[in-house]
């Protein structure tokens, strides 16, 4: 504290608040004041119920100008949520909104701490801390950099299409990358959607094909991101467009390859129809694809295999589209924001073996039986068995590996939404008993519980418990060559055995397995189960702690359609919203050289992992291009000489924030 | 406070993006730790400089934790891992200063790891309570008795 | 005149002390979250033949039923298969839970009169208190006896049939420092 | 890590009782593989089932005793009853996990000097798991003499020895015994019943409901054309063979399957003597294993 620089009287102003009963409930507030007030430089202590409200924040900037206040000290939440406001309230006031320090005395405090005396005793040195680091804070400007004005739509499924669609619309350039051959997603899928049952792909199928002809979007389907570079305004994003062997722009689609293929018949599992029919090894995903192109999987592929096919693919096209000569290929664009709209993978489970999944045939995973029901599907829309035969009892278990800790805790939300709808189309195409096995009956949602009520009036049997097993064991003649489901039925309070031709698990949703990497690439978080983690659960549900980087669907959490859309509208409107600003401010925190105290030693240079630093061989000393700075300050944390400093985390303001929290 | 057993000082510096921010969902979460950490930001792990470690000393902290990103996940791409060869050199100063290497820990703790950070702050709390103040390490006994001469 | 049996429960009738006493059991920390799911009644080989199935049990303690948990078959039926134990997807530990109830009816004799199984129980543990080690003629002779004599009689040419392919001896099995043993399980229960 | 593991034979009270069978073509089948392992010094009763009902920390103080006296010669533990295996592994996770068990537990070994021996390293090992783990399927096969081609087992793993504290196999979904008996050339049958409860003490306690535990499993190793049933498990041999003349008559149908152990299975392909791996004990002898068809 002895060190402070003579820049004129330090007058310090300090506001603790309240948060309701958030800190007042668990600090006692007006000890936190007296404290204050008694700390060196500090004016005035104040104390008020929610101080980022707007009379809160009168109040500071009253200070400002009548006490002539010149430093300023909020005790309240994480800066992660306010630290912007109150810089602006002190902005507003004429103060430099630098001149700021914040103390988190909610979430690192009065909610971690059970004692009221020890809460406290720390807010207290939280505010010390702050109030002896705020002495050292000096004015500073913030630099702006122009922000590119393309967005980056990472995900091809409902949610990347719709937010592609609404930055598009508003004459914004798209890049819309798409991991599989078409874009379309789950939704693609699926027939009806709940609860209105009206068709899938007559809602969708019109969105992909503006997506295809939207002149300012540009599709890369079978493409991944490979590198992102940058930051908010100005990302670098290479993306991979994987070989597809048929040039997307002179395929028509029009199948004459596919026939032509020296395979007859189909013989490999078809992803889009999940295995339950068979594709060749040039193939369309299905009929509405977007882009209608063919594609080739190699591994599967008889030329790939063995150099030596016939090639009557190739020979049957036209236009000369196949080559099977493509490599991949890395293009690089430049873009503003990014959308995030990766989605979610669907519960294995194999991983419940007394679920029966992959040893009893007659088990089926929803997904499959989506494409059952689908008239476009395997079977042209027939519930049929893997036998032909038509099922004349199904059931349907709820929450297979959700709300269960074994596998997944969450509830996954649409899956008894799903059910119930897969149980109308069962119960509608079959006329067989369908039994629905569920723990809660979840359906929140315009509609929802009004479509459960139809399917009670239908016959459909509701029996609350959660399945124990699914097994080929008869001990009644009647259960001999079905598949048992053995269950409490928890509302009578008797173990029931249950014999069905057809059982479908209602599988949960996931996070895409490679989820981590899309993370790492971005520089976001994850929640511990491996969502994409919003930068805050109420108040900013589609942003990341990354700037410019926003979430939309199923990759932040299980959603429905409707939720889905909503938010990847949100996501596309804060991407404008941040595009139309068309210049952004930086943080002032980069790091500058002392040329006076530079020794010229190169440590700095070699550490700096943005190649910021340069040595200047004239004058003999370090020199840093504020411009590629990003301000982690790590040069200044190995800098023997104490040359580089970084702006808003000056040496002394850290040693004056220690200094002061260890009270 | 309880038992009349010795509560430590403890600094905390944490980095931004991760370990801050998981001591901001902990709070979230309400989960409770001993109130006897003081945490302090920095913009990444890699700021911390050896001698805010040894100023936190000096200035009567028990114990401090330094907390980053996991490997590979540094929002500056590489400076946790400065940060873990510093860290693992000044443990090695302060042994010869004669202060109990125990009383430095760095941690990653990610923006999800709200658990994490509690269990990592209960446990850190725990082992400093056991090793007593700083004062009763040897640097500090040599320079009282520097003192008394 | 038919005579029709209240059902009511009013708060003051349970016993809520008894909750936190099961609670404090290691192993029975998880009892509060469970969500009613029967994936425990639907897994265990025996719910069939209990009065009350695993999941009310559960319900039953939560909710402090002292009696009607303590007097219940079910606590004794459960073979300590630990099948609902791998399967809660709360992971509730309700082998444990079984275990402490019936450690507690014991405690208070509560245990329904006359069913052999904590009978059994018993005879075992007082066996193996004193020898160290169980001799499985002994403890069947000291069930049956203490169940009815007509049970030996029913059963001895079973037991003639063991005896004669050696799956039965009367030798006493006993460890030799039983005087370990005796100051190990001495200061344990202090 | 200690570095070559040595091990103690822990039989618990069945194995020299109603299961000397298992005990003899254990220590038979051992033999012949050249896998030492010495009967545990003074060995006590694991507290098992029963002792639990009456009291805890008296359940696992017995449990612990016997892992201290192994952990003093620096070995660890393969224990042949499933619930011997299961109670001893849930002590040793108890006091690791808990504070209060491990307080009360430790206080009782210091009264007897053992104390300072135990730190919870001793491993508890099923003889299954050292099979298939440590002395290896490959090796095993290698020296299997007579194949058991044409023999249809129901391999039958019982609960405990899968539940809830194993970590060599799913114990939802186990398949080691499976892998094992096929070694063998024998043919395994795939059953939801093969970790379903035999019924346990309940046989002895509460007939109707024990017996008809094991009828169910026996009905079905019948129904899905099994030879005979091979079981880890003392007390699942016992109930499936012992009471099947009085399941024949509560619920009219003809049984007569025989119920071995894995190890004499194991002995026979080795062509170890029939009575070195306790056949003598057979109440329904397995004919099959010995049919000249076979080799």
């Amino acid at each position: 504290m002895d060190k402070i620089k003579g820049n004129g009287e330090i007058r310090v102003g300090v506001y603790i608040c309240h948060c309701g009963t958030n800190i007042a409930g668990r600090v006692n507030i007006k000890e936190v004041v007296e404290f204050a007030s008694k700390l060196p430089y500090v004016v005035v202590s104040r104390e008020y119920k929610y101080m980022c409200s707007d009379p809160g924040q009168e109040l500071i900037k009253n200070d400002i100008k009548e006490l002539k206040l010149n430093r300023i000290v909020v005790a309240s939440c994480s800066p992660h949520l306010h630290e912007h406001t109150f810089r602006k309230a002190c902005e507003d006031a004429g103060l430099n909104p630098f001149n700021f320090q914040m103390a988190n005395i909610r979430e690192h405090v009065s909610w971690v701490t059970k004692e009221s005396k020890e809460a406290t005793e720390k807010a207290k040195a939280m505010v010390r801390a702050a109030v002896y680091r705020v002495v050292f804070h000096e004015s500073l400007e913030r630099k702006s950099q122009e922000i590119n004005p393309n967005v980056l739509v990472i995900g091809g499924g409902i949610a990347g299409i719709s937010a592609s669609l609404v930055v598009a619309d508003s004459g914004k350039k798209v890049y819309l990358v798409e991991r599989e051959p078409s874009i379309g997603g789950h939704m693609a899928k699926f027939d009806k959607t709940f609860p209105t049952l009206d068709c899938a792909s007559c809602i969708l199928t019109p969105k992909m094909t503006q997506v295809k002809d939207h002149p300012n979007i540009e599709l890369f389907t079978y493409s991944e991101i490979e590198e992102v570079d940058g930051y908010v305004g100005n990302f670098k994003v290479k993306i991979r467009k994987r070989a597809r062997y048929v040039d997307v722009e002179k395929c028509v689609g029009c199948y004459a390859c596919i026939e032509a293929c020296v395979y007859k018949e189909g013989k490999f599992p078809d992803e889009f129809n999940e295995g339950l029919s068979k594709r060749k090894p040039i193939y369309i995903p299905f009929p509405q694809a977007v882009p209608l192109a063919a594609v080739i999987d190699p591994a599967t592929c008889i030329q790939f295999l063995s150099g030596k096919c016939k090639r009557s693919c190739q020979q049957a096209c036209e236009r000369g589209a196949i080559d099977f000569d493509m490599r991949d290929e890395i293009v690089e664009v430049q873009v503003g924001a990014i959308i995030v709209a990766t989605g979610f993978k669907t519960f294995d489970p194999s991983r419940i073996p007394q679920y029966g999944y992959g040893r009893y045939q007659n088990v089926y995973k929803s997904i499959e039986i989506e494409r059952l029901v689908n008239s476009s599907g395997p079977t042209g829309g027939e519930v049929i068995l893997r036998d032909g035969r038509k099922p004349q009892s199904v059931g349907i278990i709820h929450c297979v590996g959700s709300r269960d800790k074994n596998y997944n805790i969450w509830c996954s939300r649409v899956c008894c939404m799903y059910s119930l709808k897969l149980a109308h189309l069962i119960k509608e195409r079959t006329h067989a008993e369908v039994y629905c096995f569920y723990i809660d009956m979840r359906t929140p949602g315009k509609g929802y519980e009004e479509f459960y009520h139809k399917l009670m009036e239908e016959g459909v049997h509701f029996i609350r418990g959660k399945v124990a097993e699914v097994t080929d064991w008869a001990i009644t003649p009647e259960e001999e060559g079905k598949l048992v489901i053995r269950v409490e039925d928890t509302l009578i309070g008797v173990v029931r055995r249950i014999p069905v031709d057809m059982v479908v698990l209602a599988v949960g949703l996931e996070p895409q397995p490679d989820a981590d990497e899309i993370r790492r690439l971005l520089n976001i978080s994850c929640s511990k189960e491996g969502w994409f983690l919003e930068r805050h659960p109420k108040l900013a549900p589609v942003s990341t702690f990354t700037d410019g980087v926003f979430i939309a669907g199923a990759c932040q959490g299980p959603k429905d359609i409707p939720d889905t859309v909503a938010q990847a509208e949100a996501a596309a409107a804060e991407a404008l919203s941040l595009i139309d600003r068309k210049k952004i401010e930086l943080e002032p925190n980069t790091a500058w050289i002392d040329e006076e105290k530079c020794s010229g030693c190169h440590i700095c240079i070699g550490l700096c992992p943005y190649s910021a630093i340069s040595y200047n061989e004239e004058r003999k000393i370090a020199v840093i291009n504020e411009a590629l700075c990003k301000g982690c300050g790590v040069c200044v944390a190995a800098c023997p000489s104490k040359a580089a400093q970084q702006r808003l985390f000056l040496d002394d303001q850290i040693y004056a924030e220690i200094e002061g929290a260890l009270l | 406070m309880k038992d009349n057993k010795f509560e430590p000082k403890i600094l905390g510096i944490f980095c931004n993006w991760c370990t801050y921010l998981a001591a901001d969902l902990a709070g979230v979460s309400r989960m409770d730790y001993p109130s006897n950490i003081r945490i302090v930001r920095t913009m990444c792990s890699g700021r911390v400089d050896p001698q805010f470690v040894l100023w936190g000393f000096k200035n009567g902290a028990d114990g401090i934790l330094i907390g980053g990103c996991h490997p590979g996940d540094c929002h500056y791409i590489e400076g946790n891992y400065k940060t873990l060869r510093r860290y693992l050199i000044l443990k090695r100063i302060l042994r010869e200063m004669g202060i109990n290497e125990k009383r430095l820990r760095l941690e990653w703790i990610s923006a999800s790891e709200g658990e994490k950070l509690q269990r990592v702050v209960r446990e850190f709390t725990e082992e400093i309570r056991n090793l007593g103040p700083i004062s009763e390490d040897r640097a500090f006994k040599l320079q009282l008795a520097e003192h008394k001469k | 005149m038919e005579t029709y049996v209240r059902t009511i429960k009013y708060e003051k009738e349970l016993d809520r002390s008894f909750t936190k006493e099961i609670l404090s059991i290691p192993g029975c920390e998880g009892l509060t979250n469970c969500i009613q799911c029967g994936t425990c009644s639907g897994t265990c080989p025996v719910s069939i033949y209990m009065d009350y199935p695993p999941r009310r049990i559960i319900a039953m303690v939560r909710e402090g039923f002292k009696d009607e948990v303590l007097s219940s078959k079910t606590i004794w039926l459960c073979a300590s298969c630990y099948a609902c134990t791998v399967e809660c997807p709360q992971n509730i530990k309700i082998t444990d839970i079984m275990y402490a109830l019936k450690r507690i009816a014991m405690r208070e004799r509560r245990y329904p009169k006359g069913f052999p199984i904590p009978i059994l129980a018993k005879a075992f543990f007082d066996i193996v208190s004193n020898k160290g080690r169980q001799t499985e003629s002994k403890l069947v002779m000291n069930v049956w006896l203490k169940i009815s004599l007509l049970k030996i009689l029913k059963n001895s040419l079973f037991g003639l049939k063991l005896l004669r392919k050696g799956k039965l001896h009367f030798k006493e099995e006993k460890i030799k420092d039983r005087e370990s043993l005796k100051l190990l399980l001495e200061e344990v229960k202090k | 890590m200690r570095e070559n593991r040595k091990y103690f034979y822990y039989p618990g009270c069945s194995l020299k009782g109603t299961s000397l069978a298992y005990e003899k073509s254990l220590l038979a089948v051992f033999k012949y593989l050249g896998f030492e392992a010495p009967e545990l010094p003074d060995w006590n009763c694991c507290g098992a089932t029963s002792y639990m009902s009456i009291d805890e920390m008296s359940a696992f103080s017995l449990a612990v005793r016997n892992l201290a006296i192994a952990e003093k010669e620096k070995r660890d533990i393969v224990a042949p009853c499933s619930a011997c295996y299961m109670v001893l592994n849930k002590a040793k996770k108890y006091v690791e996990e808990y504070e209060g068990v491990k307080d009360v537990i430790f206080k009782g070994l210091e009264k007897i000097g053992l104390k300072e021996h135990f730190k919870g390293d001793v491993k508890v090992r099923h003889p299954l798991d050292i099979f298939i783990n440590e002395i290896g399927i490959e090796n095993i096969k290698a020296k299997i003499k007579r194949k058991l081609n044409g023999v249809r087992v129901f391999s039958y793993y019982g609960c405990l020895l899968v539940r809830p504290f194993t970590d060599f196999d799913n114990p939802r979904y186990p398949t080691m015994l499976d892998n094992l008996v096929s070694a063998t050339g024998a043919e395994t049958i795939e059953s939801a019943l093969k970790t379903k409860c035999c019924g346990g003490s309940l046989t002895g306690t509460l007939e109707n409901v024990g017996l008809r535990l094991s009828y169910l499993i026996l009905k079905e190793a019948k129904r899905k054309g099994a030879h005979l049933i091979v079981t880890v498990c003392p007390l699942c041999q016992f109930n499936l063979e012992a009471y099947q003349d009085r399941m024949e008559k509560i619920f009219h149908d003809k049984l007569g399957i025989p119920v071995i152990f894995f190890t004499q299975i194991l002995g026979v392909a080795f062509e170890i003597d029939g009575k070195e791996l306790g056949f003598n004990h057979s109440l329904i002898y397995p004919d099959i294993l010995y049919q000249k068809a076979l080799v």
